[in-house]
């Protein structure tokens, strides 16, 4: 293995570990608007460091970009489905969680 | 046993939720999923005998096969959304309605 | 350890797909219900995958997890305005007697059908061979477009008038609910504006990738009608001088074409659609560019229910 | 002039045309009904010219895309795609003429092109001889049925077209498990190769299992009929008419194809006598059903029930002879019901109401209808010289030779019935309503009385015409056995 | 490298099956469609895995229409469903 391997296995499996933070966060998180911190930040991210990882692999630029067009996808649509629902969420008149 | 006949009987056994569920249900919506199950299920069994194995390449005819059977199946349930919705406008109920009460 | 690993995803894999059709069955709450059928969509994809079936894997996502998801989550919308009650289902079904006889019924039928798939050779090739020795001539070199479009056409000519089909039965039926909808809204109408052109590029990409690779005209025409659903979705309308016969010519289109060319091949080659080789890839080329159209229309036209100009009827 | 004639692919035809015309339709609502009545002519005469092309060439084959079985697809007609072709190409042509009175401006702009892509399937399904082919057009065949039953939009109407829909799509499914386990089993979707190398394993009974129970279901064989009288009856009577007479014929085309091509020779006399004991079954449950309604559009949707289950007698007889019945019976029963069901509907129309027991000096008002009734009923009683006497005689033949003295009991019994319930429907027409006339009667236009009488008409001629047609029905020997 | 891409796959397979669990215990109508978005991601990251792992380019081509229909769904579910939902006070 050479270093962008290794480098490549860290960045995977970093990305691995926010997919489970993520998960965690949607299981353990009160309400409806921390969950969507949960799914937007560390699966976003999550996708993001996969993502990185993966593109060292490829040799293509073609590829690569591909790779980076999918993530810039998921960051948008996370971003705006997810304020979308907190914004129909307080219509709705669902309060946030206070501790 | 080979993964192929592992996803074969997953594809046998989605069928037979699909048709349980089709027969024991008595809301339209939930039937409409019951047969769309049931359809995977059918492709499940298609598209697993058709995998790559010892002797042969992948087949192609049984995944041109599914590929038609998921566009009837979209078809279908776009039919049947329709048909539910308008049966609720006119009964108030997404449920068919009983023998006895039809016939009268 | 690799065998292993990879027995281990299909394992979990099939776990996951049965487990989340039986919940989405068995929930009274018809909003998980379809939650879970979208969730069991995404993994019937993984599935796909896993089976080397890759088209198969492509139009399940774009149809099976997309479009389908779409139309279900707006039925559910309309019922909910139509019968605030009917999207629970309280109505119950068999019991007693009945169930049991009736699940019993079904184990053997599980037992019958499980026996039949587990004494299947193993080994059996089916027509792949004589579709490899035959595809230099089919015009493509992806072999599931050569036996969608070209060895076994006619299918596929009888499919795309199913789905027409289909549009006709909906419109005849004529749903009348209104939707009170808000304002699209900026964040909305900015997404819009930046996935609806993305996702006509990637439609005429699924479109041209076909001919080498997974890829082809209902994935195409899905993708097409994602966009189209996602307009409706942020309160663009079709303009009424386009709502009449355009959209009805642009329902049709692919059909009418791949009929006729049913016809001129017969005329001309004395078979009916029969491609010759050195033509048959341009050929497929506008019988799917056509077919994408109208696929693409009719999904967006089975989202919107009834015809357009007639909604509040 | 002949080999014009003759070089004419008129199969393509039935299929291409109906296809055609429903997007054009659809298209241009305009000309829509000038366009469904000329293509119901065309049919016809294509049907006239596939059957000339069969009597001298024999069987019909054309190998799509040139590629032939088992990579490509085939048209295939035979004896008996030609009988089913003939009942579509008629009770089509008189539907047609039927709905363009029937409907007003508004749903015949929805009903014309739903219509033709209904013909277009039957055609379709009727010419083809490879499984997966054979599914997509029974799926075509069923939405287009499904969306017609719903069509008047009332509540019995689209509870009966869901409850339809469901079943016809369990069938379907079903089926397509079927066609799923005997490709992967024996590698083939084209009936004649599958034939060729079809072995009795598991996957084979299995799918042949499958296959029966969704067919049946979707032909509506007892105890798999439910469906049927909702369905049947809400519908709109053209639709009804089209439904009895040839929809659940197909999915019976279908089983009758795979039985004698394929299943026949290795399923055996078990299988065989227990389909014939259903049959027996729909006759004695289906005619005292009938009998007991009080509606009329009920009673004829029973009738066909009872109907259905004389053409699964000839499985357990398995005779050409018996086979050929079968054929018969199934014409003339196209015939015949799509006759009673027009009429029904004139009955319905013009009165608003179909209680049988106010029908109401119905003969002296609507003379035609009732006489095409009567004629009707006169040919599924299976009285002289209509065809479904020559279909029940050849079948009671059969039987007797055999010494199926239960069978032939069974049969006269059915008659009997049946004769039951036409004269109880026959004998109301006569008589005065209990209750005192409250509806204002609506003009019923003459093409509507007239169809309903000429297709009735039809099944008495068949008595005439039928035994020279017999040898019509032997092209390409379905029935020997022994496949193509 | 190959063996990590599998058990990076496997890993996010299992952690589809816990989001599942968010779908069905809800309890608002938000808290499923959400939980679904996850899963959605997760199978995009899984199908890019893939193709790394099998050398299977198109599966790139899968990802990305199910990044884009994932969206399109969840945009039908914002605009056509939410609005109308009740019980969305009852948490857990």
């Amino acid at each position: 293995m050479t270093t962008s391997d290794y480098l490549s296995a860290a960045l995977l499996t970093t990305g691995g570990l926010f997919f489970l933070a993520g998960t965690f966060g949607l299981l353990r998180f009160p309400d409806v608007f921390t969950r969507l911190h949960a799914l937007t930040k560390a699966d976003n991210v999550g996708l993001g460091l996969t993502v990185a990882g993966l593109a060292l692999q490829v040799d293509s630029w073609a590829v690569a970009g591909k790779l980076l067009l999918i993530w810039l996808l998921a960051l948008l649509a996370g971003a705006t489905v997810s304020y979308l629902i907190a914004q129909g969420a307080l219509r709705l008149g669902i309060r946030p969680w206070k501790r | 046993m080979s993964v192929a006949l592992f996803y074969a009987l997953a594809g046998a056994g989605l069928f037979s939720i699909g048709l349980h569920a089709l027969l024991v249900h008595r809301h339209l919506l939930r039937k409409i999923l019951a047969v769309n199950v049931m359809g995977s299920g059918v492709f499940l069994v298609l598209a697993a005998m058709a995998a790559p194995n010892a002797i042969a390449l992948s087949d192609p005819v049984p995944h041109a096969m599914i590929i038609t059977g998921i566009v009837v199946a979209v078809a279908a349930t776009a039919l049947a959304l329709v048909l539910m919705l308008k049966l609720t406008a006119e009964t108030g109920q997404a449920v068919l309605p009983g023998r006895e009460e039809e016939n009268s | 350890m690799e065998t292993l690993i990879s027995w281990a995803i299909d394992v979990a894999l099939v776990l996951l797909v049965v487990s989340l059709a039986w919940r989405a069955l068995a929930s009274t709450d018809l909003f998980k219900a379809i939650v879970l059928f979208i969730a069991f969509g995404l993994v019937l994809t993984l599935v796909w995958v896993r089976l080397n079936a890759t088209d198969v894997a492509l139009a399940e996502a774009a149809i099976g997890a997309g479009v389908t998801g779409a139309l279900l989550l707006a039925a559910y919308a309309k019922l909910r305005a139509t019968s605030p009650d009917a999207i629970v289902d309280r109505a119950g079904g068999i019991s007693g007697i009945g169930a049991i006889s009736l699940l019993i019924l079904i184990l053997l039928v599980a037992a019958a059908l499980g026996y039949a798939v587990w004494t299947l050779p193993s080994d059996y090739a089916g027509l792949g061979k004589e579709v490899a020795a035959n595809l230099d001539q089919s015009g493509v070199s992806n072999p599931v477009t050569a036996v969608l479009l070209n060895f076994r056409g006619y299918d596929t000519l009888l499919e795309i008038m199913v789905l027409l089909l289909a549009l006709l039965g909906a419109w005849s039926l004529g749903i009348t609910i209104p939707r009170p909808e808000a304002a699209p809204g900026l964040v909305l109408d900015t997404l819009s504006r930046l996935l609806v052109p993305l996702l006509i590029l990637v439609a005429a990409y699924l479109l041209w990738v076909g001919a080498h690779a997974p890829g082809g005209a209902f994935q195409a025409g899905a993708v097409l009608a994602a966009a189209g659903v996602l307009m409706l979705l942020s309160g663009r309308e079709l303009p009424a001088a386009l709502a009449t016969w355009p959209l009805r010519l642009a329902l049709v289109l692919g059909p009418a074409t791949f009929l006729m060319l049913a016809v001129i091949t017969l005329i001309l080659e004395g078979r009916v659609l029969k491609l010759s080789p050195e033509w048959a890839g341009r050929l497929i080329l506008i019988i799917e560019t056509t077919a994408t159209i109208s696929i693409g229309v009719t999904l967006t036209a089975l989202f919107m229910g009834a015809p357009p100009g007639e909604e509040d009827r | 002039m002949t080999d014009v004639w003759m070089g004419v692919p008129w199969a393509v035809i039935l299929i291409v045309l109906p296809l055609a015309a429903a997007m054009t339709a659809f298209v241009w609502p305009r000309i829509s009904q000038l366009l469904v009545l000329g293509c119901s002519l065309v049919i016809v005469l294509a049907v006239t010219g596939l059957a000339l092309q069969l009597w001298y060439h024999g069987v019909f084959h054309h190998a799509l895309g040139g590629w032939g079985a088992p990579l490509g697809i085939e048209l295939y007609a035979d004896g008996l795609s030609l009988v089913l072709l003939a009942a579509t190409g008629l009770v089509g042509a008189g539907v047609s003429v039927y709905a363009s009175a029937y409907f007003s401006v508004e749903e015949k702009r929805r009903f014309w092109p739903i219509w033709l892509f209904l013909l277009a399937a039957l055609n379709a399904l009727f010419l083809s001889a490879d499984l997966f082919n054979l599914y997509v057009t029974l799926e075509l065949m069923g939405l287009a049925a499904v969306a017609l039953t719903a069509l008047p939009g009332s509540r019995d109407a689209l509870a009966g077209a869901a409850r339809y829909l469901f079943v016809s799509l369990l069938g379907s499914l079903a089926y397509l498990l079927g066609v799923a386990l005997l490709y992967h089993a024996f590698g083939s979707l084209d009936i004649a190769v599958l034939a060729e190398r079809l072995r009795p394993v598991p996957a084979a009974w299995v799918a042949l299992g499958l296959m029966s129970a969704g067919l049946l279901l979707k032909t509506a064989l007892f105890p798999l009929h439910f469906w049927l009288p909702p369905a049947h009856s809400s519908a709109p009577s053209p639709v009804s008419a089209v439904l009895s007479a040839l929809v659940i014929k197909a999915s019976l085309y279908i089983l009758l194809r795979l039985w004698i091509m394929l299943f026949g020779p290795f399923a055996g006399d078990g299988v065989a006598a227990f389909l014939g004991l259903l049959g027996v079954a729909a006759i004695l449950w289906g005619s005292v059903q009938a009998l007991r309604q009080t509606r009329l559009k009920l009673l004829v949707a029973y009738s066909t029930v009872a109907q259905i289950g004389y053409l699964f007698l000839a499985f357990p007889l398995a005779t050409v002879a018996s086979w050929n019945a079968t054929m018969v019976l199934l014409l003339s029963h196209a015939l015949a019901k799509s006759a009673m069901f027009l009429a029904a509907g004139n009955f319905l129309n013009f009165g608003g109401h179909d209680r049988i027991a106010d029908l109401d000096h119905i003969v002296q008002r609507l003379p035609l209808s009732a006489f095409a009734f009567a004629l009707a009923g006169v040919s599924l009683m299976g009285l002289p010289p209509s065809g479904g006497f020559i279909g029940k005689w050849l079948l009671l033949e059969a039987a007797l030779v055999q010494g199926r003295w239960d069978l032939a009991a069974v049969m006269l019994l059915g008659g009997l019935l049946t004769a039951a319930y036409v004269f109880k429907v026959l004998g109301k027409s006569f008589t005065q309503a209990d209750v005192a006339c409250t509806y204002q009667p609506k003009e019923i236009p003459a093409r509507m009385q007239w169809v309903a009488l000429i297709l009735a008409c039809g099944a008495i001629l068949l008595g005439f015409g039928g035994t020279p047609l017999l040898p019509l029905l032997e092209i390409g020997v379905p029935f020997d056995g022994s496949g193509p | 490298m190959q063996t990590l891409l599998f058990t990076l796959v496997l890993f996010l397979i299992l952690n589809l099956g816990v989001g599942m669990w968010r779908v069905l215990r809800g309890p608002t109508t938000a808290d499923r469609m959400l939980a679904a978005q996850l899963l959605g991601t997760t199978a995009v990251a899984i199908l890019l895995l893939l193709a790394e792992a099998t050398g299977s380019a198109a599966l790139r081509d899968v990802a990305l229409v199910l990044a884009l229909l994932a969206t399109v769904t969840a945009v039908a579910f914002v605009r056509r469903t939410l609005p109308y939902s009740e019980n969305a006070n009852d948490d857990e």
